[in-house]
């Protein structure tokens, strides 16, 4: 039995073994993992680079807890590219469950505003994010296509006030802005049926450019309204938060994850194509024998 | 006649049920509600079945002294512990004796299964009035303590925080490490069984890598990968779903269909 | 977090590391642990369908009456139906009457089975048969923005999907030989088969490793728990108990190497 | 002159706030609510019927939308549906519903004390509001009514389903007639199915049991009644060879049908006394408990073979992994599409989907059974070809051909 054969009859055991200390070492250690870009998610990020300081930007985080494993990381990256770029934001969260953690992770991120940071080679300052200037949480309303209806004549139609109660005439950033012609992006980050809503009554209503961020499973689906052009760019589940944070070059929960699966996915590939060498030199080897 | 009525039934509520799919009427949807609430409450009392079956087969094992028959205790204790705390819940601040209380349950059991396990009448004699002991001192605690009571008609016991912990610290880690090892499974299973031994197994073996491999930026043509593994979730994947789901839903109207006319009749021991 | 918790999670971190151990091979740690899990868990059904099936379904519906001389005075009283039929599988404790429990036994199997025909005929078989149907998109055929085939939107795989299907449809007639023109579709039908399921395999291996990383974040968090001087309840205990653990189990895994060695000792 | 000035002021500033209000109607409130030009013009032409295919308790609810709904002022953001059980009122909220739609269906509740309770055969009436951006701007309707809404006693759009039903039992009767009389049914063999009777005798050469997992279905589910069968027929060659057989179940009811069907398998074998109660015993309604002992089973009895056949979620392949680390030969076979590839993967023979349905039928090689399988095929035969002229008939734009598929819920 030569070494190529071993490979073929190895312990399982050593399958795990390998895999335990892989995925432990890669939990642990900090290292970066490229992550391939797709078109989809790439798009989303450049139009979102390319927008100007002041520009408005909408994040609809539109899910629950249920969800949040796969999505949190894209509200992250997101939310943290627009605020380092100046760009101002507005937040919605049309989901019964979702406001209480969307306002968690506003103020998360607003914390992490607060240090200097550099990113893709440009640093950028450390700022304090102030509500009412740079976002503005509108929070939940019921019937989620009248609110996206209504937001298409007037934000303050169905958000009189905001999440926190200040009556939405008297906050500074959203004397300029009326409505979605004000707004250069709508980006909505949902785990259900919200997404519908926001692609007919709101993208087919309004035209505002959309963009989807939108769990594993749901994926799919929507890739019709990305070849029909309604829809600019689509990040699917863990692996499009990844790609996101990769393109804005700061690594977050979602890279984390992504590091652990690679290894372990390579892990996975190399064990079997071990065992097809392995198989095929014994096969080899049994056809020599059988002509000797 | 034994053996006929059981299929009499079968054939009067499988008509019953399929002309009840076909009539939206308030009528027809009571007795459908009425139906599945009798085969809720079937299941349930046959529950104590089952317990029964597992007391026994524990209780088998220590008989027999088979390997590892110590741990039929670990099982039967930690079964009636969880019901216990599932019905029971502090009144006040305190627990008072409930934890005596528990003991002495547990303690209890123990000496039932020896009772059940033992042999010789001499034995027998002496683990049932330790039994009957401690079921006696389970008894009068649970009528003098009054630090803690009893809630079976309302769920007072699902707050009890022994079956609380129970519960987070002892079943879910256990469930979800079982789900995890799911991870090597899947990982030793790849490795053992994907050999390209034939043109079926190249093109499993070939799909699943290729799959596995659509985030991986190390490889040449990554893009394409990833587009092509995209293409083969959404086109193979699908077709081949599309086209087990028309089987099954056929086989299974099929069989539904033979048990309901009584031509199949394996279910019963008659086939 | 408390000491008593603490503990808790340290039994918990320990649980899961007695499954793990299965990985190796079966030994006293998991037998315990899967003893454990199944009395517990046992238990904790018995509780969750007495309180969530039980009650609301049979004891509160005959609640609004009384007992009365012996009689249940209740409107409801149709609903003693299931329990009695339920009573009846409890007839299987006896020997002589356990051919009683084969009524409800029939009726539960009757009633699914009758329920299943036209539900799965309409959900698996008309439902999919019409979305079989579906308009091609002729003029995007080999791709919405030029030519590409792996455009999964594209009418060529529309029309690939359709023509998959059909073609492991066939390959499950069971009444006709694997022969000819028919044995060649019916070939076309297992290859589609079996591309979907190894795409299907390769995809859900990123779900379970996700599995394993949440594991792998519960112990870190016992860890982190173990050191953390910030909490108001920390004490020199939560470290002596991590060091307890980890002490235990490398001197196991210690053990079973030591013994594994003089196995192998011997037999050589 | 002084008037003049007054009225020429008054109608400039009339005019300019009127101006003013259009281009930002949302911080002039007070203008608004004068400006009577500004309210959109009522829906017309409401129609009420009942809901159609239901157990009754609802009303659907048409309209022409209003003139200023994607046109006119172009200022509609919603509709306001109300309704009452007088002509008069008062008038409760039914729903709302975005600008640019016109129907609506108020589903209500049929127990009498929901607040959302919509009785049967009684006068209902119905008003709606075209409402603006500004929730005062609004126009009501004119009451529209009475319409009474109840239950029908059958599904219209049910009927393909009710179709497909009989042409398929009526297929399963004939064929099944047919083959009792005797007529000669060519079925192809199915490995897995073959495989049983081989691994049950190697079983019995090695002295070891078989195990038999039910798999995670309640005896409601028909993959789980259609395994008890092969368990039947497996239960009666173990009991012919003397061989032990395992069958560790989840439910309490599989446990009691699965004792059943062991203990006729034994009697028919002529062995009766073999049969022991724990032969099928319960473990626990625990999905990954349940997996922890059976596991554990695998490798302490060491089974010659494990048979998985019925319903099987995530732990198909913690069962046959570990099976196969017990060396054990494995034969599975389930109807969960998600599980197959695990099956495919890790056992040496499984039955794919529908072929676990045949599989009693091959067993038994008998007659009537096997019919029934030629009506399988023979539906199957007829998907194909509808499939077949349903694309055609969708690509040349035959809408009434697809339609006759279409399965209203």
């Amino acid at each position: 039995m030569n070494i190529f054969e071993k490979f073929m009859k190895l312990d399982r055991r050593w399958v795990y073994l390998l895999l335990i200390t892989v995925c432990v070492l890669t939990y642990v250690a900090d290292f970066d993992v490229p992550i391939l870009v797709e078109k989809e998610v790439k798009v989303i990020y450049d139009r979102i680079e390319s927008l100007e300081e002041g520009s408005v930007v909408l994040i609809a985080i539109d899910y629950d807890p249920n969800s949040l494993a796969e999505l949190h990381p894209m509200t992250y990256a997101i939310v943290e590219h627009c605020w380092r770029k100046k760009i101002r934001t507005i937040f919605t969260s049309l989901s019964q469950n979702g406001p209480g953690m969307c306002d968690q992770a506003i103020r998360d991120i607003t914390d992490s505003l607060s240090l200097d940071r550099e990113y893709n080679g440009v640093t950028y300052k450390g700022r304090e994010i102030v509500n009412g200037v740079d976002y503005c949480f509108l929070g939940f309303k019921p019937y989620y296509a009248i609110v996206i209806l209504g937001m298409g004549q007037a934000f303050k139609l169905p958000f009189p006030a905001d999440y926190y109660g200040t009556p939405l005439d008297s906050i500074p950033m959203m004397q300029d802005i009326i409505n979605y012609d004000q707004v250069d992006l709508v980006v909505d980050i949902s785990g259900g049926n919200i997404t519908d809503a926001w692609i007919s009554y709101g993208q087919g209503r309004f035209g505002f450019p959309l963009a989807l961020g939108l769990t594993g499973v749901m994926t799919a689906q929507y890739y019709p309204f990305l070849g029909s052009g309604q829809v600019i760019g689509i990040m699917g589940g863990l692996l499009g938060a990844a790609q996101y944070e990769q393109l804005a070059d700061n690594p977050g929960r979602a890279k984390d994850g992504m590091r652990v699966q690679l290894a372990a996915h390579l892990v996975i590939i190399l064990f079997i194509v071990m065992g097809n060498v392995g198989y095929f030199a014994s096969r080899k080897r049994l056809k020599k024998e059988g002509r000797a | 006649m034994r053996r006929q009525i059981p299929f009499a039934l079968v054939f009067i509520f499988g008509f019953f049920m399929i002309f009840q799919f076909f009539v939206p009427h308030e009528t027809s949807e009571f007795f459908y509600e009425f139906l599945l609430d009798w085969i809720i409450v079937i299941g349930i009392f046959a529950l104590a079945l089952g317990i029964w079956s597992l007391f026994k087969v524990s209780v088998e094992k220590i008989k027999l002294g088979k390997e590892g028959a110590q741990y039929s205790y670990v099982t039967l204790v930690g079964l009636f512990l969880m019901m216990a705390f599932g019905f029971t819940q502090k009144t006040g601040e305190g627990w008072g004796l409930y934890f005596l209380w528990i003991v002495l349950c547990g303690a209890c059991i123990v000496a039932l299964m020896r009772l059940r396990a033992s042999a010789s009448a001499g034995s027998k004699r002496m683990w049932g009035m330790m039994a009957l002991g401690l079921l006696i001192g389970a008894v009068l605690v649970a009528i003098f303590d009054d630090a803690w009571a009893f809630y079976f008609y309302t769920q007072e016991g699902l707050s009890n925080s022994m079956f609380r912990d129970f519960f987070d610290y002892i079943m879910m880690p256990i469930l979800a490490t079982m789900f995890a090892l799911l991870a090597f499974y899947i990982a030793s299973a790849a490795y053992r069984a994907f050999r390209a031994r034939n043109l079926l197994a190249s093109l499993l073996l070939l799909a699943a890598l290729l799959v596995m491999s659509r985030f991986n930026p190390f490889l040449p043509g990554a893009e394409y990968v990833a587009k092509a593994s995209n293409w083969l979730m959404n086109v193979p994947n699908m077709a081949a779903q599309r086209a087990i789901v028309i089987g099954i839903g056929l086989g299974i109207v099929g069989t539904a269909l033979k048990v309901i006319l009584g031509i199949e009749r394996g279910y019963m021991g008659k086939g | 977090m408390e000491f008593t918790q603490f503990l808790w999670m340290t039994f918990g971190v320990f649980v899961t590391l007695c499954i793990m151990s299965f990985l190796y091979k079966d030994n006293p740690f998991y037998k315990f642990a899967e003893h454990l899990v199944v009395g517990v868990s046992a238990g904790y059904f018995v509780v969750i369908l007495w309180h969530t099936g039980l009650v609301p379904k049979l004891f509160q519906r005959l609640a609004d009456g009384d007992w009365y001389y012996g009689f249940l005075n209740s409107s409801n009283l149709e609903y003693l139906i299931p329990a009695i039929l339920g009573c009846l599988m409890w007839t299987r404790f006896s020997k002589d009457y356990s051919w009683l429990s084969r009524w409800p036994m029939a009726l539960y199997i009757g009633i699914s089975a009758g329920l299943a025909v036209p539900l799965e005929m309409s959900n698996r078989v008309n439902k999919q048969l019409q979305a079989m149907m579906v308009k091609i998109d002729w003029a995007n055929f080999f791709g919405h923005d030029g030519f590409d085939l792996l455009d999964i939107t594209n009418g060529l795989s529309q029309l690939l999907i359709l023509v998959g299907a059909l073609a492991a449809i066939i390959y499950f007639f069971f009444s006709k030989e694997h022969k000819g023109a028919f044995g060649h579709v019916a070939t076309l039908g297992i290859w589609v088969l079996m591309i979907g399921f190894g795409a299907s395999f390769g995809f859900t291996v990123m779900a379970r490793i996700s599995l394993f990383i949440n594991r792998l974040q519960d112990t870190f968090a016992w860890g982190h728990q173990s050191f953390d001087t910030s909490n108001e309840h920390y004490s020199i205990f939560f470290p002596i108990v991590f060091w307890g653990l980890v002490l235990f189990v490398t001197g196991y895994i210690a053990y079973e190497i030591v013994t594994h060695l003089r196995k192998k000792a011997t037999t050589s | 002159m002084k008037y003049k000035i007054l009225i020429v002021g008054m109608v400039l500033l009339f005019g300019l706030s009127s101006v003013w209000a259009q281009s930002e109607p949302e911080e002039s409130d007070s203008v608004v609510i004068d400006s009577a030009e500004l309210f959109p013009a009522p829906v017309s032409d409401i129609k009420l019927s009942d809901k159609p295919n239901d157990h009754g308790h609802a009303v659907v609810v048409t309209w022409e939308p209003s003139a200023d709904d994607g046109g006119g002022k172009n200022n509609v953001v919603q509709y306001e549906i109300y309704w009452s059980t007088s002509f008069d009122g008062p008038f409760d909220t039914a729903g709302v519903v975005p600008s640019g739609t016109r129907e609506f269906e108020h589903v209500g509740s049929k127990d009498p004390d929901d607040p959302k309770y919509i009785p049967d055969n009684t006068d209902l009436f119905y008003q709606i509001d075209v409402v603006t951006a500004d929730p005062l701007i609004r126009t009501t309707s004119g009451t529209e009514g009475p319409v009474q809404c109840s239950g029908q006693w059958y599904n219209t759009g049910r009927t393909p389903v009710l179709i497909a039903v009989l042409i398929f039992g009526l297929l399963t009767a004939v064929f099944v007639t047919s083959a009792r009389k005797g007529r000669k049914l060519y079925v192809r063999p199915i490995g897995g199915i073959e495989a049983v009777d081989d691994a049950i005798g190697r079983a019995t050469e090695m002295g070891r049991p078989i195990l038999y997992v039910l798999g995670l279905g309640s005896a409601a589910d028909v993959a789980t009644i259609a395994s008890f069968t092969i368990l039947g027929r497996v239960a009666k060659r173990v009991a012919e060879y003397q061989t032990e057989l395992i069958v560790p179940t989840y439910d309490p009811i599989v446990m009691s049908v699965a004792q059943e069907v062991v203990k006729s398998a034994y009697y028919d074998a002529g062995r009766p006394e073999d049969y022991k109660e724990d032969i099928v015993h319960f473990v626990t309604q625990s999905q990954f408990a349940y997996v922890a002992a059976v596991n554990g089973t695998m490798l302490r009895e060491l089974p010659a073979t494990n048979v998985y056949m019925g319903k099987f979620f995530a732990e198909s392949l913690l069962l046959a992994e570990t099976g196969s680390l017990a060396g054990s030969i494995q034969i599975s076979g389930t109807d969960e599409i998600a599980q197959i590839p695990f099956f495919i993967v890790a056992c040496d023979y499984t039955l794919i989907g529908e072929e676990l349905y045949a599989a009693s039928a091959y067993l038994g090689r008998e007659p009537k059974l096997l019919g029934s399988l030629k009506a399988q095929d023979w539906a199957k035969a007829a998907v194909v070809i509808l499939a077949i002229i349903g694309l055609i008939a969708a690509n040349l734009g035959w809408d009434s051909f697809t339609n006759l598929f279409q399965v209203v819920d």
